[in-house]
């Protein structure tokens, strides 16, 4: 935590943040996620160095909140931009931040290629299970009979297909340095998730590759239930399906011991 | 002849139904009408609001600069319409929202406590038909009863058994109106 | 006896979300419906005593609204940190 | 049939569904979420597919695929998922198979933003993809016009074999107007001699859009341009307002022409001798008709929702005969009437500026509007 | 193998071929791959019902060789114009032949989308490890230290990333029906091969999703060896790297018993 | 520097270096692919970054997101390429950072074949991805002029912040000339007010194409449309043969003006007096010179190896002053140059027919050419 | 005694790319440099007796050029069918 | 002055080459020069061929329908380039692979059997450098001597010790021409 003259301070908003409220809906945890990367660029004392890829989605306007510099990526390009800043600014730290549909849908040939090509970024990928901010369609993510304006009878598998596991696909690629699932429902898996969000920024601030965690994420809005609900639902629907834990990890990574 | 409406509010306020249920009492009375949304730069939250064009020949423009009657939900929809009223114009202010008057004298507008009076029907989500009562009885375009016919006629089933409050809210709207202009 | 905190929620940035408050260990959190933020949401607050400046609310909150303090001789580990 | 209020994307879904559309492929984008949504309920309960693809690039390819086999097919996306299509819509048109093809426009270049627009004018019309080829393009005004369009649009596209695009923007999109619905219609596949469905009891087909031996790819484009020169002669479609007397013609597509009707409605009240052209089919573009109007009038002016797109096929239907003004709002704005018809009283009270370049002179006049 | 009135007649060519000679290089193991699926359709008697869709590869022009109807789709696009067929004429065959390039590097999106819908579609994938048509550059399944024209050095993995096992990647998808990877090298090997695509299609046709048979094949032109070499160093390079096996065979295939 | 002899797509690659090319991103295509063949060896060897990417949409957005660090960076297609990148086009133009792209055009549309065709003008010039912006593109005719116009393209694009792209066909790429090479300079990056290279004792930066708001939207369109305005009176070029005297005046860029070339001078030997105009800038294009000319010249002849595209602008330029007469061969078809010669003087003997539209006459006598 | 066979090598597909020469397990083909066929290529055929009919050359023949007859009483199961 | 040459031949008989080796001359020789291959349907093997125009000023057309002299390595190219020569142009055959002699009587044409000879020196493979020899020999567009000193600053290092035998096949096409026209 940043240095701070007040002795008794235990926990304040991120110096890496900027004043900006965000424009997430009430109780989305896409603004935990931010939080999160705020914390660890502040610890690991970063923020100056990094610039950041803003995907299409509700988090495109990611770039008022971090003070670092920022680029705004076409829906599901951001692997290939930040491609293109890490190979000509080899030192700074270059991360994407992409939703389900940005990165499992139409971002898919961009991300499995970044992670085969081991390019040395970090990838924040937030499963919500749905595309939050055209309105609730059905993602690549949505979970088999799950609702969503263009799955309204509930996702059928046989004309819709099913959901795509990202972690243990990607898992699969040689390039990929540090791939892990992880959620924010609650506050024990919200301090995992952090500690995995850091493993993958010193993954790339050592040089060791593509790292990618994907966060388990609500959409209260879209889900047409409550905040609070909507962490319960998470648990009992999304964990099933996805589960948490670290689908790979170089041996470089274990290695160097991060 | 040509009617031109403003309705605006927060999200959530119910002002896009309101628009739409005027437009299909025009409709229904035989009009031309064109109902739009507004588009801001918010993407949720924030105020909405629609334009809804009332015409007895093919309507042109489905926006409008200069409205012949405006409907304001809360403080800064009033800021923002006020000034843009069509002189001779009207202005309907919900005042349980908004605490302060209309400013400008060569309009006729009225405040209207719409949260109370729908609170006394039981119902404070019907703050909104309760303007539109009001907003009816004050523009002369539509009668109440248009706009009664209209609820009966397009509200979707499942709702049906809200009708007679939604009704009653137009009615109460539209009295206040009667009893203090 | 538990160490005594104190919170402050900042109603820039609070939405009324609630999650702070179904988080909050000792449960002494809630909206403050008296209240409306400039945005129009019932900001969060704690209405009774018993905080302990667990910073469990900070760490579920979205907005980074909340800032907590802790009746301490020396700085406590943060719970944000992930300790 | 009795007159219902509909959105206009949700309506422009119903129509395709009730003139025989078998299979719609999309991928979500404001401002034509509700089309996609609509079809995502609709086509399984007619028993027809619906897929949401993983882009745009799937989409097009899918109705590219469907297309060969003869079947009624059409997207729909809104500009930058247009963009990622211009692959598929060269394909398509190199192997002549019809689809229909519906732009949402909104607020560009880049991600821009999600308000009314008709800056894509030039992309579709003029060939946003590679290669010598046409696209027919319609860009109605209204729900209705919208809807009745949705035939036509697939009648031509399977008579000229070619892509029909219907062009509009968001407002068009997500305003509500009391229309009337096509019939429902019972679906039923033409056998068209080309189609690849399986060949069963017939000789094998291809369908392709290679050529590698140059003159047969440019017998190819020739018989494109021949069939295009075709739709120019018999598919100009477009609305005329007041134009019996008018000295000054007001020309503006889609909403654009729609909220001028309004201008040119009150600057008529006011005596001024205005009237309205407005294109339909923007490709073929009305350039006879034009250059008509252009010897018995005065003065044109072009209204646009970008910065003078159509300006220059109006320019070259009237080859330098009357002068042109140009007045256009950019980036989502709409413009209102009132500007449009403080533009009509401008022209109608000032001289012609010889050799004036109007798209320079109004972006002089719209650096004061937009300070 | 169809009826024939020579009894005696032991093997010629299939009748679901055309009579044009391919324009493949000498002893360039496509032909194979197109014998053997000329075969199975003879065999099953499926070439009428049967819609091919051609790649942009050396196979673009796969549609002169099968006597059915085809088309031929855009680079990379072949599994979005099937799912397109499939989707309105449900009742036919359609197979798309993709070679690497095509499939697993511009085409990652839609076979990976194909796949996780369980597109009721079968693929032939041609790993050759390189872009034959274009001239041999590099292509994702190009092995590393391999020479190509894209990477004349040698596909050096820090800046080049590593070859994707594509087989490997799709079996994690819960869509793939039936996803294995086989050889061309040798009779033993062509035979199993053939099997395999017998039975892709056998999936298909009893509507038991997405099918998809990775061949390694050689490229003599672009390997700079001849055909035969070209066999000998597939087997010592490419079958280490990319072993055979069956990756994905859905509990439905199984019981099916094909 | 001493001439050696070089096939046209490795000059550029070598040319690109030489002046300063810090990145490339790329996928192969024929006819370019002597391009990213060149660079995959020397790129590294120079210790500069060389991405072979997954696809043309991964190469744009990779060069997109380079650009935004305010390095020198380029890719290069072939018209299917060229169209899978509209979509990044049209956000890299609307975020403004500079970017050179090269288009060595093939025959369309679709898959179409590997020939060298003109037929991506429309695409590239008038804009083939969604919204309103503008690409500037350069038309070199040689190996020598293309290599010439290698660093003006970056240093316009850099001074304008805008696309540069270079747009040939498959004979300059694949054709070998002798040529004088750049020296090789050394990389140094300016540093951009507004590029995101890290906010390191600076405030942080933002490059996006997202304005939300309509009327910021709007300003950024104006703030282009200005810039673009800026290009038009400073950046235009062109070449001019035998001009002084000629009555007829032929019109064609890139390899269609130098096919040109040869008639225009066997013409000459026949006492013809016809000289040549070739744009070298093609966006923009350059009106006020050819509406010069046309006061000066009694017909035009616009050759074009597609439909008749840049026909348009020539048109616009003329505002039908003098007649206006076209030649095109298409799909992968380079014209010899006696077939020119004979249209010269078909135009030379023949009266203009009036009101005739120099492409569907064209085309009618090409139906008897190509039968 | 193995069975005897023959195959007929279509000279319009055979591109001389030796595949067949080095799979045939009698080892009694070879290409004939004797004559071109119209593409230029060295066809392939059977140059020594011991042709057993086996249809190995043709499992591998990338061309589909080979066509194999074998002297039977009854049609014998076909290597090219995977039997 | 301008001279426009086609060479033509099976892929694989170094058509490209011989016709960069006189391109190479010509620049050497301070003038312009333009080769070009051609694109026919065939993406590999099949006949390739490829146009060489070498001039004083600067050059238009890269491409020729009607060039001032030809070599065809095989009967294709011979049936497809022969009749479009230039009257009074220049036709060399290679006899090896060509069975038929030129038919035009208004062109200088002559048959060379450049295999047997380039298999004389000992290398098939030279078999066009012998052509090229003739070539330049008749047609007069350049000496014998650029095309040696072009082959010897321009031929890769690596190649370098197989220069006197192509040199040796150049004299040997241009000696034969001596020889038989
Ligand atoms: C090319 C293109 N296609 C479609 C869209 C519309 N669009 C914007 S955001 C989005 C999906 C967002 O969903 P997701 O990536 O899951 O992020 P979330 O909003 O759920 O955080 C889509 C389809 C677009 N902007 N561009
Ligand atoms: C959009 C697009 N990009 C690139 C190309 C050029 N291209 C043609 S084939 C090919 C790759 C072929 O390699 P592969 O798929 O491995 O098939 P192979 O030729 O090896 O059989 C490429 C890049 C193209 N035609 N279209
Ligand atoms: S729409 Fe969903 S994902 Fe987007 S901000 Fe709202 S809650 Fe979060
Ligand atoms: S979690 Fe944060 S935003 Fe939500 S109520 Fe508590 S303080 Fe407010
Ligand atoms: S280039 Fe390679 S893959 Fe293509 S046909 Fe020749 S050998 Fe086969
Ligand atoms: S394998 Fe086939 S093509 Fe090759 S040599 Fe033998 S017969 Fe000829």
């Amino acid at each position: 935590m940043t240095a701070t003259t007040t002795d008794n301070l235990v926990y304040e908003r991120p110096e890496s943040f900027t004043d900006a409220p965000t424009h997430y809906c009430p109780g989305c945890t896409h603004g935990v996620a931010h939080r999160l990367i705020a914390e660890v660029l502040d610890e690991m004392g970063l923020t100056s160095r990094t610039i950041g890829v803003a995907p299409v989605g509700c988090a495109v306007f990611a770039y008022n909140y971090f003070d670092c510099d920022f680029v705004e990526a076409p829906h599901g390009r951001a692997p290939a931009m930040a491609t293109g800043i890490k190979r000509v600014l080899p030192d700074r730290i270059v991360f994407t931040y992409q939703g389900d549909g940005d990165l499992a849908s139409i971002g898919m040939g961009e991300i499995v290629h970044a992670a085969a090509r081991g390019e040395n970024i970090t990838v924040i990928f937030i499963n919500n299970a749905n595309y939050g901010m055209t309105g609730g369609q059905m993602a690549p993510t949505t979970l088999p009979g799950m609702k969503t304006s263009s799955s309204p009878t509930g996702r059928d598998v046989e004309t819709q297909g099913y959901p795509i596991r990202m972690a243990e696909m990607l898992a699969t690629l040689d390039g990929a340095g540090y791939i892990v699932r992880r959620s924010l429902h609650d506050p024990k898996n919200i301090r995992t998730a952090k500690k995995a969000i850091r493993t993958a920024f010193e993954v790339q601030s050592r040089g060791l590759g593509f790292s990618l965690v994907e966060l388990l994420s609500t959409c209260p809005s879209n889900w047409n239930i409550t905040p609070v609900e909507s962490l319960k639902w998470l648990e009992e629907h999304m964990l099933p399906y996805y589960p948490l834990g670290d689908y790979k990890v170089a041996a470089s990574v274990t290695a160097a011991k991060i | 002849m040509q009617t031109e409406l403003i309705l605006s509010g927060f999200g959530g306020q119910g002002i896009m139904f309101a628009g739409q249920i005027i437009s299909y009492a025009a409709m229904d009375a035989g009009k031309q009408v064109t109902w739009i949304p507004s588009y801001g730069p918010e993407m949720r939250g924030g105020t909405a609001n629609c334009t809804v064009v009332i015409a007895d020949d093919e309507i042109g423009s489905p926006v409008v600069k200069n409205p012949d009657a405006a409907l304001v939900m809360n403080l800064p929809s009033l800021d923002k319409y006020e000034p843009t009223i069509k002189p001779g114009g009207v202005l309907v202010i919900n005042a349980s929202m908004v605490d302060r008057p209309g400013q400008r004298t060569d309009i006729k507008s009225i405040a209207v406590p719409c949260n109370e009076i729908a609170d006394e029907i039981g119902n404070s989500r019907l703050a909104n038909m309760v303007a539109v009562g009001a907003l009816v009885e004050m523009s002369g375009a539509l009668t109440v009863k248009d706009i009664e016919e209209a609820l009966n006629a397009h509200m979707p089933g499942r709702h049906k058994h809200l009708l007679p409050k939604n009704i009653e809210a137009i009615k109460r709207g539209a009295e206040y109106v009667r009893a203090h202009r | 006896m538990p160490a005594k905190g104190w919170i402050k929620v900042n109603d820039l940035y609070c939405k009324g979300c609630e999650l702070c408050i179904t988080a909050c260990p000792p449960q002494v959190m809630a909206l403050n419906k008296e209240r409306l933020t400039s945005k129009g949401y019932h900001p969060a607050y704690v209405y009774k005593d018993g905080c302990t400046g667990c910073a469990i609310c900070a760490l579920v909150c979205p907005d980074a609204a909340i800032t907590v303090y802790r009746e301490v001789t020396k700085a406590a580990p943060s719970a944000a940190e992930g300790g | 049939m009795a007159r219902e209020l509909w959105e206009g994307n949700q309506a422009i879904a119903e129509a395709a569904i009730r003139v025989g559309l078998e299979a719609y492929f999309g991928y979500p984008i404001t401002p034509q979420n509700e089309i996609l949504e609509w079809l995502a309920r609709r086509m399984p309960e007619v028993g027809r597919a619906f897929v949401q693809a993983e882009a745009e690039l799937g989409a097009i390819n899918m109705v590219y695929g469907a297309a060969c086999t003869g079947a009624r097919v059409m997207t729909s996306s809104s500009s930058p998922g247009i963009s990622l299509m211009m692959e598929g819509l060269s394909y398509i048109a190199g192997t002549e198979v019809p689809v229909v093809l519906i732009n949402v426009m909104r607020g560009g270049p880049g991600l821009g933003n999600i308000a009314p627009s008709q800056a894509d004018y030039n992309q579709i019309c003029k060939g946003g993809g590679h290669g010598d080829y046409h696209v027919l393009v319609l860009a109605p005004a209204s729900v209705q016009e919208t809807i009745d369009l949705m035939p036509v649009a697939f009648d031509l596209a399977e008579k000229y074999q070619t892509i029909a695009c219907l062009l509009i923007d968001g407002s068009i999109g997500q305003m509500m107007e009391p229309v009337e619905l096509p019939e429902m219609r019972p679906v039923k596949r033409k056998d068209f001699p080309w189609a690849t469905s399986g060949a069963i009891d017939r000789p094998r087909r291809i369908l392709t859009s290679i050529y590698l031996d140059p003159p047969e790819e440019e017998k190819t484009n020739l018989r494109l341009l021949k069939r295009w020169h075709e739709i120019q002669e018999n598919e100009i479609r477009y609305k005329e307002y007041f134009l019996d007397d008018a000295e000054i013609v007001v020309i503006g597509f889609g909403t654009a022409g729609r909220v001028a009707l309004s201008a040119v409605r009150s600057a008529r009240e006011q005596g001024i001798k205005v009237g309205l052209f407005r294109p339909v089919s923007v490709a073929p573009f009305p350039y006879a008709r034009l250059a008509d109007l252009a010897s018995r009038s005065k003065r044109f002016l072009v209204v646009e929702m970008n910065t003078g797109q159509m300006l220059d096929d109006v320019r070259l239907a009237v080859n330098g005969s009357i002068p042109i003004d140009f007045y256009g709002r950019l980036g989502g704005v709409v413009p209102f009437p009132d500007e449009i018809l403080s533009e009509i009283q401008r022209v109608a009270t000032s001289a012609p500026v010889p050799g004036e370049d109007p798209v320079r002179a109004w972006s002089k006049r719209m650096v004061e509007v937009t300070k």
